[in-house]
């Protein structure tokens, strides 16, 4: 169901605390619309939230981004996250860092981190390190291929495991990607070619629904394959 | 670094660079080849015009009004440009404060458009030294994804070209203007269709595109810009700082240019005659009415 | 910025009528020669080793103010600067606000009314440039002489006028002629200035920078051919008893004439040395 | 039979509405009356200047910029009325220290840009995806020289209009009067009846707002 | 004119009607040359009746209103504030003033354009020379004192209109430099002493060509040019403190004859300002002072 | 230890909420009555005495002055013989330290446009009387209104400035010679009054939101109120009529809204009365 | 009781010890601020009497911060090395225009200061009591809260509400019960500025 700011929500009858997600905010009693989407409801009922999409990205703890330095400090980094702030990524928020070895990342260079302090009064932190058994698990920085930028609603169905488009376009051309919550995306492949393509197929594909994913995605086999 | 922009990535700095050294451009596009061009006349009335090249957009609005002339040329109506630069079209544009890109391109469009006398001044006189008519282009940039010169140059022409003035009669000392729909509009007398093409290099001048993006602005070592006419006339060039050419790359661009210029006029061409086709009609239209009345 | 002992140094020197150059407190420092039309396309230049002083003329309609309509022109004095030389921008303005205000006002000398040529409408505006290349400290003195060596060096065009249009939009047609050109009237009664400060109880003249530092009264004269003063302005943070004022007027008046002789020297032998081009 | 062919006094010009017109901005809109047409442009919670930092909610940068001529005053005064609109849509405390920068561009101008502005700046809003409290509707009426209410009137009806009648209301509670702005010389029974019809032709304008809305979501 | 998008528009340019040409040249009535020989029928070293109060200004932190003839201006202190980083530059050394002078648009016969003019300038800085002497600085570390003055009125709206220099300084100022100094310790701003400013009008007999003097001149002694059969040459603004008996503000132009004359002049000056400070500043703040806010 | 006003400093929306709460103003006045005592309108003994200027003090401490001033121009090529009324409010830095000395910034240049809409098509003074002379000359009438203390409520003051200063405007007569293009006239005697069709009131209400979400409008609100404010309301009402002129607000009730109209015109009676 | 004012002779330099409200200029006194005079007689002989003027106005209208006076004011910003402060009251005197001061990492508290998340003891929009201890950089003072009646006296919870301090580095939401860090004053301070 379409819901505009403004539109009180029935309060879907569940046994535990209804728990109120994004677009969705409590006004004494009631549950009000605050964004634009469609109404969703998990299946137990228990969580109600609105899915819109939007360009602009506000930080949220634990989301994986990408990120661009933007200058150097003693204490770390300065990256810009596309947010209201810059981000601060600490010199030794990498696995292995140390006082002795910190890692030197040029201004301009593109990481994958790991937002570890969201606070509306603060200016938001970045890791590169899981806290909990201090390893990289693929965050850090990423070299070559090309950076996109995509609405914030394209990222969520690009980290959906059963989106459709990207086991296809992998079926054709192997391809390496990272997406980050805050509408940028990384791809590299072979050639640049093969680059190009695919990010024009991934842009593509925010407008068209999954069923139709296979035949979408066959427009742009020639281009992927063909090698000059 | 307080430019609101948003910073460049070393990976698309050097994707860009490396794909046209494949002769590939990131929107897919060949080196000489114009995004989409979409004009799009009349809706705010007579002398407007909006233009959008790929998802870059430009409004020109065209206004006259009755004023008295200068002492000092007594024979000649004014032309007044001004080009805003709407903090819509991107965050580097703030309010009240011009970067040195909104400079050049405003000052690029006063040479291409007012310097290249496109515009007949002494057909705008209505009473020597008394009452001229003092026409006023404002062009809006609202949308900001590269090549913003050649989008408003063209907006700016188109808009001309749509604009209508009122009909005067002039007795003795006073004028009548009269109502749009009492007698037709008048149309301005233009000389000629400056356009306005911009190249951009990269490494070091050894690759050249025209129409560059947002991205390939940031990335480019420096542009070159070329306004011409359909008589293959040059209005201006310019070549300010960035990667040295060499001359003949410079002949080949104002070739490249004179032949994209033709068929963007041909385009604005177009895009005019559905328009002033439904205008007259319109007036036909009008003529008949006021004459049964008569 | 200056350090306490240097301050209480140069106090202490003052006191004792020996300044750190040799020099004693009313001892000027030897004038910079100028050179004249320093400045092809400018109407008028003077240049020295420490100042660059250029002169335009242009047309200007002056606004049309009832009965009394100004027919003075205006002479504006805008200082532009190198970052560099350690002047604020407020001493810069007094500085600019007093060149325009003496050359503006009746004593000033020039001939104001002269420069008027459409009555109540249009005139020539006198704009004056002082670009600074070196400070060495009594910037107002040195800058005046400038000013003053380019005003004689300034040419106008003869104008010729004839009217046109009717009611409150009349204009009126002129025509410049710039081969024809005439000197500024009254050039020479243009005054000298002289600024003494005060330092502790005592004042000097031509200061250093450093001496500038620790005066807290500045007395600025304008001393005419008359060897009168006709313009006298107090500046800087302190206070002065009148008793005082009387000998660094008379001090004043000295330097005043001296400078002003000097001066004609120097313009003659340039007016000389640039006709002897032609 | 009113000058632009509408034949009731209380009607609207066909309205148009669209979103995400713009590239760059975070979100955008274009609402129209008939040929009066504006473009609304939102950017943000962005970085703001320290200098109108706040630091218990966002910033709001309103900024109105007329088809033709130089801004001035009239624009100054529009841009404070939207902004106490918008201030009171918008929910501005959960993202202090930022800016939310609202642009609006006038395209086309038939009379009534102002009523335009406001509404295609909360479009602009929504699209952008700030959190709202509520959408805002807005209109315009004019008494033309005999007395009789048109709504939504055209320049020409404006130039002899008595007075003039710029009326905002929410969507969430129509009993509270968003934002109004009347000019020339009317009784209070006059504006009364303005009010009334207004109400009644936000109402209109909100339900439009729904299905422009549900067309865009449809596919998905 | 870029400032003019930001106000309403008027037309481009508009006139003071000149006056019927009857009497187009206004000349001294010859009364004038009677009685005392000024036009008024002062006495040469007799101010006019001065008008000061304080508390005018609710905002400020001390406020003054100053009257005198057709002069009428409002200065009000606000502060002791932070310095504005801009203007930071060595903060351990006292306090600094800012003094900022406007003419109201309707404040002379002309209407005055938005725009700064030369004359406000002129008499910022010279406001400025003139309180600074008479202020503990010292005492207000890392902080600024703004003086506003607003001139309501430069001149009797009858009179012509004046050549902006010399009657904006010779008029304006003294008003100026004691309604500050008024406003200053309406604030309780600390100083040595209050500042007192006086004009004086200097003037040639045209027979003998001897210089003579007149205090606190109006501005129809200045612009008449001629008083008491004599012919305005010149003028001269003092700022005065008092107690002290120093000079803080000194402002000659024109004819000023000789060192011996220039000293008298001065002089003169000075005890006038001594009277004016005795009957009207030192009332106003006892006044207010007593008066319970 | 803390005292009021370092609690007003401090957090002005619980001071200010404490007394409104009870229906109580910290200055003493009650929410939507008009204290009419709190409304003088002084033409004061010694300050500003001159036959083109008149200063309003009005509600509680703005001390406001309208200067007019009356010029000659050419008219405007489209209305030949159509005068000119040109109203500009000031905020110079005297009057508020919040007041800095740049431009006009949107506060003051709303505050004008308001102020001239009001004043524009209102036809309060019929502007063709202004024509000397058709297509040669008309007069200018620059009313600068200037504030010398602000305390809130800008528009009602200026309003009430300016109708103050036009009401006793006075004109000298004007004769225009074709043969020097000139306008002349005779400065000393001022004795054309202009013929003042409206006098516009201004009623400003603060809408002030209590803890329950319930709205209250208190009139003519100081600027510390103003600051807690969640939005205001103008109604201008024309003295003479009783006809409104202008309303401008936002975020009230329209209830509420019916009650300041009344406010309002109540008000406009009793000034006329001063 | 008379009034002087600024100028006025009160004596000679060697008869009094010059004191508030005086100034001293040559070899006499003079009032510097419109006032009452006073002497005081010096209690140990050979010592001058103190004389000084008491101003006429309660209070100037605005006061500025000198070193070791109490003040209170606004956390504009936080980040890792210092909080920003916009000091509106200096002891209990509103200041007109709010001068700025900081408050840096290692002058929070008294003690561990190398454990000190500045964002665990203040957040923007906090009322913070705190004594300035130096004159600072030029453009803020800076400020000190390593004393027990020192720091947070007033905050609101993340859901908006005034929060109650429960240990002298944790505060809680009334509403949500949800416990934040501050540095707080001692509870007092917050009984008091509530007890209006």
């Amino acid at each position: 169901m379409v819901v505009l700011p403004g539109d009180i929500v029935p309060i879907p009858e569940s046994e535990q605390t209804v728990r109120v997600g994004p677009g969705l905010r409590q006004d004494v009693a009631n549950i009000v619309v605050a964004k634009a989407g469609i109404l969703k409801q998990s299946v137990t009922g228990d969580r109600v939230w609105v899915e819109g999409n939007q360009r602009r990205y506000v930080p949220q703890l634990n989301e994986s981004v990408i990120g661009i330095v933007t200058a150097k400090h003693v204490e770390g980094f300065r990256v810009d996250i596309g947010g209201a702030h810059p981000a601060t990524l600490g010199a030794l928020a990498f696995e292995g860092a140390t006082k002795r070895n910190k890692p030197n990342l040029e201004i301009g260079a593109l990481v994958f981190a790991r937002v570890c302090l969201a606070n509306k009064d603060m200016d938001p932190e970045l890791d590169c390190v899981n806290p909990s058994n201090g390893k990289a698990d693929g965050f850090g920085e990423v070299k070559g291929g090309f950076m996109f930028k995509c609405s914030l609603g394209l990222c969520r169905s690009l980290l959906d495991p059963k989106n459709p488009f990207l086991q296809h376009l992998g079926a054709i051309c192997p391809f390496e990607m990272a997406v980050g919550m805050n509408g940028r995306v990384w791809v590299d492949a072979g050639t640049p070619k093969q680059i190009i393509v695919l990010v024009k197929a991934l842009l593509g594909s925010e407008a068209v629904p999954y069923s139709k994913a296979r035949t979408y995605v066959k427009e742009f086999k020639s281009d992927l394959t063909s090698v000059e | 670094m307080n430019t609101g922009e948003q910073p460049v990535s070393t990976s698309e700095r050097n994707f860009v660079t490396a794909a046209l050294r494949e002769g590939l451009r990131v929107d897919g596009r060949g080196a000489y080849e114009f995004r989409d061009l979409a004009i799009n006349l009349g809706d705010g009335g007579y002398g407007s015009a909006e233009v959008l090249l790929g998802k870059t957009r430009v409004l020109a609005n065209v206004a006259a009004e009755v004023v008295r002339p200068n002492a000092a040329n007594a024979t000649e109506g004014f032309v007044h440009f001004n080009t805003s630069f709407s903090p819509m079209a991107s965050p580097a544009f703030e309010q009240g404060r011009l970067t040195d890109e909104e400079v050049l391109i405003s000052r690029m469009l006063e040479k291409a458009l007012r310097r290249s006398r496109a515009i007949d001044t002494e057909g705008l006189c209505i009473i020597a030294g008394e009452k001229v008519w003092s026409i006023r282009i404002d062009i809006h940039v609202l949308d900001h994804e590269g090549n913003i010169l050649d989008c408003a140059c063209i907006a700016a022409i188109a808009a001309l070209l749509h604009f209508r003035r009122p009909d005067i009669t002039v007795e003795g000392d006073n004028v009548i203007i009269h109502d749009m729909d009492e007698r037709n509009p008048i149309p301005l007398s233009i000389h000629h269709i400056p356009i306005c093409i911009t190249f951009g290099f990269f490494d070091n001048g050894d690759r050249v595109l025209v129409d560059p993006t947002h991205l390939e602005e940031q990335v480019q070592d420096g542009n070159f810009i070329v306004v011409v006419n359909t008589h293959r006339e040059l209005c201006t060039m310019s070549k300010a700082g960035g990667a040295s050419l060499d001359v003949a790359r410079i002949i080949q661009c104002t070739e490249v240019a004179a032949a994209k210029a033709a068929e963007v006029t041909e385009l604005v061409r177009t895009a005019l005659s559905k328009v002033i086709i439904r205008i007259s009609i319109y007036c036909q239209h009008i003529n008949q009415f006021i004459t049964k009345v008569q | 910025m200056i350090s306490v002992c240097e301050r209480d140094y140069i106090i202490g020197g003052v006191q004792a009528n020996a300044r750190g150059d040799g020099r004693r407190r009313t001892d000027a420092r030897p004038l910079l020669s100028f050179e004249l039309g320093a400045v092809p396309q400018a109407s008028g230049s003077a240049k020295s080793a420490a100042l660059l002083v250029g002169v335009k003329v242009a047309i200007a309609e002056v606004s049309h103010v009832g009965a009394q309509a100004d027919d003075d022109d205006d002479v504006e004095t805008m200082n532009t600067r190198s970052k560099h030389l350690g002047i604020s921008e407020d001493s810069i303005r007094k500085y600019s606000d007093f060149c325009s205000k003496l050359l503006n006002s009746d004593a000033g000398g020039l001939d104001l009314a002269s420069l008027c040529f459409v009555p109540n409408t249009t005139c020539w505006v006198i704009h004056v440039d002082v670009l600074v290349l070196a400070y060495t400290g009594n910037l107002l003195d040195t800058m005046f002489q400038a000013i003053r060596a380019a005003l004689a060096n300034t040419l106008i065009p003869k104008v010729s006028v004839e009217e046109s249009g009717s009611g409150l939009a009349r204009s009126f047609e002129f025509d410049v002629a710039d081969e024809e050109t005439e000197e500024l009237k009254g050039v020479n009664d243009i005054p000298a200035v002289v600024t003494l400060y005060k330092i502790g109880n005592y004042h000097v003249i031509d200061p250093t920078p450093l001496e500038e530092l620790c005066s807290d009264v500045q007395l600025t004269v304008a001393i005419s051919r008359k060897g009168l003063p006709c313009a006298i302005h107090k500046y800087g943070s302190g206070s002065v008893d009148p008793s005082l004022l009387a000998d660094m007027i008379q001090d004043a008046k000295k330097h005043g004439l001296a400078s002003l002789e000097w001066m004609d020297r120097e313009i003659q032998r340039e007016k000389l040395r640039l006709s002897n081009l032609e | 039979m009113r000058s632009n062919g509408r034949t009731d006094e209380h009607q609207l010009r066909p309205l148009s509405a669209s979103f995400g017109v713009l590239s760059r901005a975070d979100g955008s809109s274009r609402f129209g009356f008939g040929t009066t047409e504006v473009l609304a442009s939102v950017f943000g919670p962005k970085e703001v200047r320290i200098r109108d930092e706040k630091i218990d909610s966002a910033t709001l940068q309103i900024s109105v910029r007329p088809l033709n001529g130089l801004s001035g005053p009239l624009h100054r005064l529009a841009e404070r009325q939207l902004r106490d609109l918008i201030e009171a849509a918008v929910l501005a405390s959960i993202h202090p220290r930022s800016a939310i920068q609202v642009t609006i561009q006038v395209t086309g101008d038939d009379g009534c840009f102002m009523s335009a502005a406001v509404n295609a700046a909360s479009l602009a809003l929504l699209d952008a995806g700030v959190a709202q409290r509520h959408l805002l509707a807005s209109v315009t009426l004019a008494f033309d020289p005999n007395g009789t209410l048109l709504l939504d009137p055209s320049l020409k009806e404006l130039e002899t209009a008595k007075s003039v009648h710029t009326f905002t209301f929410s969507n969430s509670n129509d009993a509270v009067i968003a934002g109004v702005s009347s000019e020339g010389v009317y009784s209070q029974d006059e504006y009364k009846q303005a009010c009334t019809v207004a109400q009644q032709a936000c109402a209109t304008i909100h339900s439009f707002y729904r299905k422009t809305m549900e067309q865009k979501l449809a596919p998905q | 004119m870029a400032l003019d998008s930001k106000r309403i528009k008027g037309p481009e340019k508009s006139f003071v009607p000149l006056p019927l040409l009857v009497q187009s040249t206004p000349t001294p009535t010859p009364t004038s040359t009677k009685t005392k020989g000024r036009i008024d029928g002062r006495g040469t070293d007799e101010v006019r009746p001065l008008f000061a109060t304080t508390r005018l200004v609710r905002q400020a932190s001390g406020s003054a209103f100053v009257e005198v003839g057709g002069v009428k201006v409002v200065c009000a202190v606000y502060g002791p504030k932070p310095v504005p980083a801009s203007k930071v530059q060595d903060h351990h050394s006292g306090g600094r003033i800012s003094c900022d002078v406007r003419l109201s648009p309707f404040a002379a016969l002309k209407r005055k354009q938005f725009m700064k003019e030369p004359a406000e300038h002129s008499l910022s800085n010279n406001l400025h020379t003139a309180l600074l002497p008479s202020l503990l600085l010292a005492h207000l570390p890392k902080s600024q004192i703004d003086i506003h003055i607003q001139i309501l009125q430069a001149q009797n709206p009858t009179s012509i209109p004046p050549n902006a220099f010399v009657s904006s300084l010779s008029l304006l100022l003294a008003p100026c430099i004691t309604a500050a100094s008024l406003a200053l310790a309406d604030a309780q701003i600390e100083m040595m002493d209050s500042v007192v400013g006086c004009n004086l009008g200097i003037y040639r007999n045209p027979s003998t060509q001897k210089l003579f003097w007149m205090v606190d001149c109006t501005e129809e002694e200045i612009e008449t040019r001629s008083n008491g059969g004599g012919v305005w040459v010149g003028n001269c603004v003092v700022g005065v403190m008092p107690s002290i008996g120093k000079v803080t503000g000194l402002v000659m132009d024109g004819d000023i004859g000789d060192v011996g004359f220039v000293m008298e002049a001065v002089q003169v000056c000075v005890d006038a300002c001594a009277k004016i400070h005795e009957v009207v500043v030192k009332k106003a703040l006892i006044e207010s002072a007593q008066a319970k806010e | 230890m803390v005292n009021p006003d370092t609690f007003k400093k401090l957090h002005p929306q619980e001071f200010h909420r404490r007394f409104l709460g009870k229906g109580v103003r910290p200055d003493g006045r009650e929410g939507l009555m008009i204290d009419l005592l709190n409304l003088t309108l002084v033409t004061p003994n010694r300050i500003h005495r001159n036959c083109k200027r008149k200063c309003a003090r009005s509600n509680g401490w703005n001390t406001v002055i309208c200067g007019i001033k009356a010029e000659v121009a050419v008219p405007d090529t489209n209305h030949p013989t159509t005068g000119y009324l040109v109203p500009n409010v000031d905020f110079p830095p005297i009057c508020g330290s919040q007041f800095k000395p740049t431009a006009p910034g949107e506060f003051t240049q709303s505050v004008s446009e308001m102020v001239y809409r009001v004043v524009k098509g209102n036809n309060i003074l019929d502007l063709e009387t202004l024509c000397i002379e058709g297509g040669k000359a008309v007069w200018v009438l620059y009313a600068d209104i200037v504030f010398l203390n602000y305390e809130g409520n800008a528009v009602d003051a200026a309003l009430l400035a300016f109708t103050a200063a036009l009401k006793d405007t006075k004109l000298p007569v004007a004769v225009y010679s074709d043969v020097e293009g000139t306008v002349r006239a005779d400065a000393a005697d001022r004795s054309v009054s202009l013929d003042v069709k409206r006098v516009p009131f201004g009623a400003t209400f603060g809408i002030f939101e209590q803890d329950g979400g319930a709205k209250m409008a208190m009139a003519d609100p100081t600027d510390e109120e103003e600051a807690v404010l969640i939005s205001s309301v103008t109604v201008v009402v024309d003295g003479e009529s009783q006809e409104l002129m202008g309303t401008f607000g936002a975020q009230v009730p329209i209830d509420l809204m019916d009650q300041c109209i009344g406010q309002a015109k109540k008000r406009a009676t009793a000034i006329k009365k001063l | 009781m008379t009034v002087v004012t600024p100028g006025e002779r009160l004596g000679l330099a060697g008869e009094f010890f010059a004191s508030n409200g005086t100034v001293e200029v040559g070899d006499h006194i003079y009032a510097s601020i419109v006032g009452t005079v006073t002497t005081t007689k010096s209690t140990t002989s050979g010592e001058l009497d103190t004389i000084q003027v008491i101003p006429t106005k309660k209070t100037m209208k605005s006061s500025i911060p000198e070193v070791s006076s109490i003040v209170t004011g606004k956390v504009l910003r936080v980040n890792p090395r210092m909080a920003t402060l916009s000091i509106m009251v200096v002891g209990d005197q509103p200041c007109a225009d709010n001068f700025q001061g900081i408050i840096r990492v290692q002058d929070v508290r008294a003690t561990e200061r190398d454990k000190i998340q500045i964002y665990n003891c203040f957040r923007p929009g906090d009322i913070v009591r705190a004594e300035v201890i130096s004159l600072g950089d030029s453009r803020s003072y800076y400020l000190s809260t390593a004393k027990n009646e020192l720091g947070v006296i007033l905050a609101t919870s993340v859901a908006g509400h005034t929060m109650i301090p429960i240990s002298w580095e944790e505060m809680v939401c009334p509403k949500t019960k949800a416990v934040e860090n501050r540095k707080c004053a001692k509870p007092v301070a917050i009984g008091e500025s509530s007890t209006q």
